[in-house]
């Protein structure tokens, strides 16, 4: 842990050259999945935020697990946004692009900014690489890049020579390359090399000190070649953010969640149950938790997604927190046990982490489609609360409420996050968890009845009592068919099912959140309201507050209680000439708002496997403002599926 | 897995374990029988109420938590293995019985089965087979012999029917039984050992549908073909069987065949050991059935084997002994920076 | 086969009591499981069929298989209406009920019209009988049929006495104590034993002999006794109904999708393979496809839901029509699959025969709660069609309907019915099968690029070809994850994603009907319109004549096509003061059109495991048209789950 | 089924049933040398690319079909053999073979890769068995060993791995059989063998995924290693192994054991029987493993047996044959009456 002192970070090459102050700026590492651009990005983001800029990363990486050398399929990247005001997304264009070969190039270079800085690997443009990335030409000299401000470095020679002392082998050093990329970007942006020096050897030092030497050679040639070429005429600093003051990390959304999920067993002062079958994007959870076993965490790979669901279901009836977590297609799959939870009125969270859909669609993009699958997705009325995720490190928080509502009203709560949010990272300001509120679970221990112990007798919130077996004068048995209300016997009366389905439905209807349900963005009133929900929340905040800085009417409400819908919404949602809904689908969450409230919703959807761009979202906002709603009423067409 | 009562010394009969719930199987059903022999194992064992959970998937089987007071769980088909391990896995002291039937276990279950055996969940498997879709009125289960006429197969099913028993060997059994519903005695003895196994005990008993599969069990009922049709497995014995106990079960080129005592030396025959570190004997009985075997009855394999949530919870004691989890510390993680 | 003449057949015991014509009358055969109500009911329903009635059936039995005998759990029932006019449903009260014991009577007599007859099998009404029914006194003494016209026979002395010499068990003897009952209620209401008598001649004649003939002295007994005692003071008889000239059958929802399966694969010339995993209350589907494989039809008994839609797909895959079957629970677990299919735009047919939910529920019960599961039941935008059968007879051309759409749109179609369609009947005037539309399939024997064969290269309705196994030079890969669009090929293009996602859902938007997409029932235009979908289309009917013929300016808009829904719906809605749609819900088709037309459509919604009864609807218009919304509006916010 | 061209006679090879397709394994992954030797077999036994279809499940290996010049069906997790076995219910005159990988076939898919196996669908199976999950980046499989540390289990996997080989006997395998990717010549010989039989054919391969379990077989790569870890079974040969063919295989006291030939006598040794009537042999063969025996490669079992989809067209004929259905005789049903 380093500190900061008041005055700005100087950039050790700054006496050479002019130094250009920018408010933030964006620079992304694009390479062969083997040429390790996601550590390079990784080292680029903690340095930056250690010296105090605001960050937002947007790592992005192929579907294969290595893709063959040089192809447009093996490209992998990773962008980050690096900002002296708070900004809420990884950056829409690119300043700087660090192209590691021709594939990287070819797939990266629409996002660049015009006039924007180009650095490729020189040593890796051959007519062989060329052609693996399907060039016909050599795009350094056919004028493909003309408008941009393309530095070619030989990056191969470069970190060969610089390391060749060391006595490693070629293709260890080889396997230096970031390290010199990683170095010279540091020298434009002027970030110290010190956290990445203290991440080298704190990885390599002592195991294989001659690694660790090779990489450090690399990275400070990488560092003096800037300095000293004439290749780069000038360099820039960002400085720091004014961010509220206190300890910071950075934290990607995954790590959040499951951060929340053992928080939430500490604060209810229970053992968490973490059953997954694994699934991309949603796998790093169940590898998190499965480290955290000294905070009672138990975590089980089950054999499917039903068998996962099937053993959270157990815990949960043994008194546990049972959580299981998944994609899409994995959520598709425990749909009939959800009826199960919901029928049986047991606690459980099921995290869906949102990928591209359908089927096995897009297993490593991202996409909001799932939101309609939540709600609706199970045989029966089968209502469960539905929160999801605004943020990274917002997880923590939406866990930590999934938690408190399953066990306060004794139902299943989806949290919905996405894969943007859970691989994409921000800092994080920590949390003092002694301030995080308590989990009151209380079991019963005698009967509640006269007649003996009712286990579906009802609180004023409708929520029956969690008693656990192992509690003596409290037998009781369970199951899916409809159940009697209040001895919770199998009953078949046609009364009593519509009064328990009735009952289920208003139990799931008059939830009170325990968090913020909605977040707002300027006024409650006004021109146009923008309404989203999920991962686009830093995308339609940034332009909402730019297009307020420009004087325009605009607000933007972010929902995080999907299921129940926030109580204000319906009068809220009247207050303004025009509702726009910008989603990563075809309008699912605007669905939702036209059925209940009546209200012209309009969409703005984008289902690219891609997050929204702050433009895209200021785009829309000036479409319907200018009446241009058929365009859009198009999309909304294509939304409803009919 | 404590299964003696702690919170009560009084003797319970096998009435206390019966539910106020009026049992729905069909007059003259062998759920019946087996349903009377558990209430007996439990009152005789004198097994805690409020620490024993019955789990079950659907299925006419599936109705059997209702009817037994202690805590249960009805749950959906084909799944009650999955519950029962997560209950296990968060609960190791319950006393976790699983009821099941050939449709729910080995037909939309058979996933689920196969992998709970292998993990050797300390629980307790019931698998009713009745080689019938009970509950569904009818139709062909994976047990079922090929060329069954049922109301989806009216020409008879093409399919070949599947051994619970060498399946649930391949998964690694470590308990596997025999027993069928008319034979009380014995049914309740098979119990009793499934009961004292630590791990997962599969108990398949044999019933009768008697509305959708009368009688799929009258050569081992009735009087006359009973004991020629019946291997009774006993630890340490030859396989010896028939009214007269004139029959033996001997190996010829790897293979079972029955011989006729007078003719054959005894140390030829067989002899049953449960405890057989190799699986392959208790499978090669799992092959052995009507009509050209006796079937075998009894304990095929009972061997001792670490169980799944004490290794799962071993490791959580390890690592808490290194350091019980500081939640302040794993929120704020190794690198980190300050903002003044 | 029986032909009538034109006079209405007078009944053979009419000289001696007064004979009262009554437009329609409705009864309820009750007993238990074992009683034999079903067959009772059957041979009733037949017989009011041959005299010429139209006729609606109600069977409703016990989740059980047998029950215990004697328990209110193990009461069986069959109701039937029978009209001299045409009628829509199984009548909402009864005017005669015939209780074989005291829990049949206790389950039964809530439906039974004040001043109804009620005839009771004295028999049975020992104190034994009484507690297993939980009735504390005798209701045949206490006073609680005070207000019907009850009637005491000792229907077990009656049948054996006319039985014994056959010389049969007692015990089958017992078992002919539903034809006394029979034979009884014929006399009743004037039906000819006639056909009874032929369906025991053919069931045992040859066979057994003696049971036929002691079945047909019960029968006969029971018809003499109503004509010789003197309990009865009065007959009725209801004339035949004006239907249609022609030939007709009674046919029952099962009975009629799976007729109209085979059907759809000999007008497409296809193999039909219909793969199922038994299920309450679609299990009869399979069980008569399993008795048609004459007719080339492949039944596959999976080993659950998900290997079923596999080999569905499976079989659509190689060429022929790939079906599957089930209930709610069953079509949860289809959900990942379906996608697949989608995915791959291969054609599939999927039935959901509906049943209570959520979880297990009520398995025996009816309910329309999987609609918004079919919707949007899966991961991701994966729109697919989806129709619902509004009667049983309507199931054959629905499912003809639904392999038209999925052959012809490549793309799986959700066939809805339910379980009181499933298991009802109604008279069915035959069609004449040459006269149905052929369907044309076409699957391409050469390339159709120059470039070779393009698999997803589309046709004017978005149409991919449907290239089949065995086709030299078409060789060719599918999958579930995203498709380029015209080759086929894996894509991660985010360009192409969006461009299929809406390719996927404009061609399911496009969808021409081939069916009726809504059925009307009064002017376009008026006060009130009842939007229903699905099995309530009788009751909706019915209540909606009766309120016109009152005067009240209501009309009946059936929706058969749920997505996409009908073109001229939106316009049609807004023609309407008051939009009411009644559902067996909590309002799923009510939150489709809210959302797709801004309409503030009211729901009428039932919950019971029940179909609605006229009145029901009828007490719903008017409440709307009183301006009792807000009552109707709890429903509503109940129905949104939020 | 027929696999002969019907539609050309011209000579295929090898690179005529590749695709235009990039392959896009890791560099180094035992996947590769798989697809070769498939593609070599195909060209050797000259399969008709029409009418030849490779359907998988997810996975690193499921990929195959993207590679294969015939038809193919790259479907979801688990799910390839009810895709199978739909489409040969549909068309019997297909050839068609799955890929599948360990927790493809044994883990998500694990009720349908045995109910597939149990009825015989006539349908080639692939199982790439890495013992891990390679396209989830590397989490413990139900074959890792039990201890493996992975991403999902740092302190070591608590699970006892299954053996596809005893599941498959178990559930009734007509065939089965064994290679490893780097033995090309032997997995010709495995590929070929299963072309050649009728029936659900298993073939497990051991793979290496040099990602993220790299040198799971190390003990049979190893030029050292090798042969004293290898018992290559051959019909009717005794079971003899080690670089010097100084070892062999007998049973003792029903159990395997490896025996020194230099001590024992020939005929005790077990003779290999892949026609066998009973699996009981087979299953022998599957339990023996690393490090106690060698593993046994090649063909376990290969016994003819009536196909699934023949039973089930059988019937349709056998219906035909008594008449042709009518399609307005079934609408018209037995009982009508008429309305003048
Ligand atoms: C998901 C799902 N699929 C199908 C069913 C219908 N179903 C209920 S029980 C059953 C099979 C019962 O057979 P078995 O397991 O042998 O139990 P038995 O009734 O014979 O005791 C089936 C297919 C269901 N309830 N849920
Ligand atoms: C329903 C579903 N669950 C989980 C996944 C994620 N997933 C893809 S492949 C795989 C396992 C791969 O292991 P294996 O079958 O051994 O194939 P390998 O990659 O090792 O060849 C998993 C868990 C998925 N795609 N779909
Ligand atoms: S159907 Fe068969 S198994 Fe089910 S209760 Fe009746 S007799 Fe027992
Ligand atoms: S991850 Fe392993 S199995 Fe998958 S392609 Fe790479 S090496 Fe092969
Ligand atoms: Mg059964
Ligand atoms: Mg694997």
């Amino acid at each position: 842990m380093s500190t900061i002192t008041e005055e700005p970070t100087t950039p050790p090459g700054a006496r050479h050259k002019p130094v250009h102050t920018l408010p933030s700026a964006t620079i992304r590492f694009a390479g062969d999945s083997g040429d390790g651009m996601q550590l390079a990005g990784t080292q680029f983001t903690d340095t930056s935020a250690i010296v105090g800029n605001d960050i937002s990363t947007f790592p992005d990486f192929p579907a294969e697990i290595r893709a063959p050398a040089g192809t447009l399929a093996g490209v992998s990247g990773f962008q980050v946004q690096f900002s002296s005001t708070d900004i809420f997304t990884p950056g829409d264009d690119v300043d700087a692009l660090v192209a590691m070969n021709p594939a990287a190039l070819k797939t990266n270079i629409k996002s660049v900014k015009k006039g924007g800085i180009v650095i490729v690997n020189d040593d890796s443009f051959a007519p062989v690489d060329l052609k693996k990335a399907g060039y016909e030409r050599n795009p350094l000299e056919d004028g493909t890049l003309n408008g941009f401000r393309l530095i070619k470095v030989p990056i191969n020679k470069l970190t060969s020579a610089a390391a060749k002392d060391t006595g490693l082998g070629v293709k260890d050093i080889d396997r230096c390359k970031n390290m010199f990329a990683l170095g010279l970007s540091c020298w434009l942006y002027g970030r110290p090399l010190g956290p990445t020096l203290d991440h080298i050897n704190a990885k390599f030092g002592v195991r294989k000190p001659v690694v660790a030497q090779a990489n450090i050679l690399a990275l400070k040639a990488g560092f003096n070649y800037g300095e000293t070429t004439e290749l780069f005429v000038e360099q820039y600093q960002v400085p720091k953010a004014k961010l509220p003051a206190g300890k910071y990390r950075k934290i990607t959304g995954n790590e959040a969640t499951a951060m929340g999920m053992i928080a939430a067993a500490n604060l209810a002062g229970k053992e968490l149950v973490y059953c997954s079958y694994p699934i991309t994007p949603a796998s790093d959870i169940l590898h998190y938790l499965a480290s955290q076993k000294n905070f009672g965490v138990v975590t089980f790979q089950a054999e499917d997604e039903i068998a996962a669901i099937g053993a959270a279901i157990g815990a949960s009836f043994g008194g546990a927190l049972g959580c299981t977590g998944t994609s899409g297609p994995g959520m598709a799959l425990k749909a009939e046990a959800v009826g199960l939870a919901v029928m049986t009125e047991l606690p459980l969270v099921l995290i869906d982490v949102q990928r591209g859909g359908p089927s096995t669609g897009l297993p490593t993009k991202t996409e909001q489609a799932d939101l309609l699958q939540a709600i609706h997705g199970r045989n029966g009325e089968c209502p469960v609360a539905v929160i999801a995720a605004a943020s990274p490190s917002d997880c923590f928080h939406a866990a930590i409420e999934a938690f408190t509502l399953a066990t306060q009203y004794m139902t299943p709560v989806m949290l919905l996050t996405d894969g943007y949010l859970a691989n994409g990272s921000e800092p994080w300001l920590i949390p003092d968890v002694s301030k995080l509120p308590r989990i009151q679970i209380d079991h019963p221990t005698a009967p509640n009845d006269a007649k003996g112990f009712m286990p579906y007798k009802r609180n004023e919130k409708l929520v029956r009592p969690w008693s656990i077996p192992g509690t003596p004068g409290l037998e009781h048995r369970i199951g899916g068919l409809e159940k009697q209300d209040v001895t919770g016997g199998v009953s078949y009366d046609p009364i009593n099912h519509e009064h328990m389905v009735r009952t289920r439905a208003a139990k799931i209807a008059n939830i009170t959140p325990v968090g913020e349900d909605m977040l707002w963005t300027g006024p409650q009133s006004g021109d146009v309201l923008v309404v989203g929900w999920g991962g686009t929340w830093g995308a339609i905040k940034a332009a909402t507050l730019d297009l307020q800085h420009e004087g325009v009417s605009v607000s933007a409400c972010h929902i995080r209680y999907m299921n129940p819908l926030p109580r204000g919404l319906g009068n809220a949602l009247k207050q303004f000439k025009h509702v726009l809904v910008p989603e990563l689908n075809l309008g699912q969450l605007r669905t939702l708002i036209r059925n209940r409230y009546l209200v012209d919703a309009k969409g703005l959807n984008k289902v690219k496997g891609l997050p929204f761009t702050i433009h895209e979202i200021i785009d829309g906002v000036r479409a319907i403002m200018a009446g241009k709603v058929t365009d859009l009423e198009v999309v909304v067409g294509a939304a409803n599926g009919g | 897995m404590s299964i003696a009562p702690s919170n009560t010394l009084t003797v319970l009969k096998a009435s206390d374990y019966a539910t106020d719930q009026e049992v729905r199987w069909c007059p003259g059903c062998g759920d019946y029988s087996i349903l009377m022999q558990m209430k007996k194992v439990c009152a005789k064992l004198g097994m805690d109420r409020a620490k024993t959970v019955f789990v079950s998937g659907i299925g006419c089987s599936s109705r059997f938590p209702y009817y037994m007071n202690t805590y249960g769980f009805h749950s959906i088909h084909g799944r009650a293995p999955t519950i029962a391990t997560g209950l296990k896995l968060a609960r190791p002291d319950l006393n976790v019985w699983m009821v099941t039937g050939d449709g729910d276990a080995l037909s939309i279950g058979g996933n689920h089965f196969m992998h709970v055996i292998r993990r050797n969940v300390d629980i307790k498997i019931l698998l009713f087979n009745n080689r019938i879709y009970g509950l569904t009125k009818g139709q062909y289960s994976p047990t079922s012999e090929q060329g069954k006429k049922t109301k989806s197969t009216p020409m008879g099913s093409p399919e070949f029917p599947i051994r619970p028993a060498s399946i649930a060997l391949a998964a690694g059994a470590t308990f596997y039984a025999r027993s069928i519903d008319v034979d009380v005695k014995h049914l309740e003895y098979v119990l009793e050992r499934a009961a004292a196994h630590r791990g997962t005990a599969l108990v398949e008993i044999y019933q009768n549908c008697n509305i959708f599969n009368d009688g799929a069990y009258d050569h081992l009922t009735d009087k006359v073909t009973k004991s020629e049709n019946t291997l009774y497995l006993e630890q340490g014995k030859p396989m010896i069987f028939g009214k007269a106990a004139d029959k033996g079960i001997r190996l010829h080129d790897l293979t079972p065949e029955v011989t006729d005592l007078k003719t054959t030396d005894p140390d030829d025959l067989l002899i049953h050991d449960e405890k057989h570190a190799d699986p392959t004997v208790a499978f090669l009985l799992s092959r052995m059935g009507h009509p050209r075997f006796p079937e075998p009855m009894g304990v095929f394999r009972a061997v001792g084997h670490d169980v799944y949530e004490d290794l799962v919870r071993r490791q959580n004691t390890a690592a808490t002994e290194k350091g019980v989890g500081d939640l302040q510390a794993m929120v704020t993680g190794e690198e980190t920076w300050d903002v003044a």
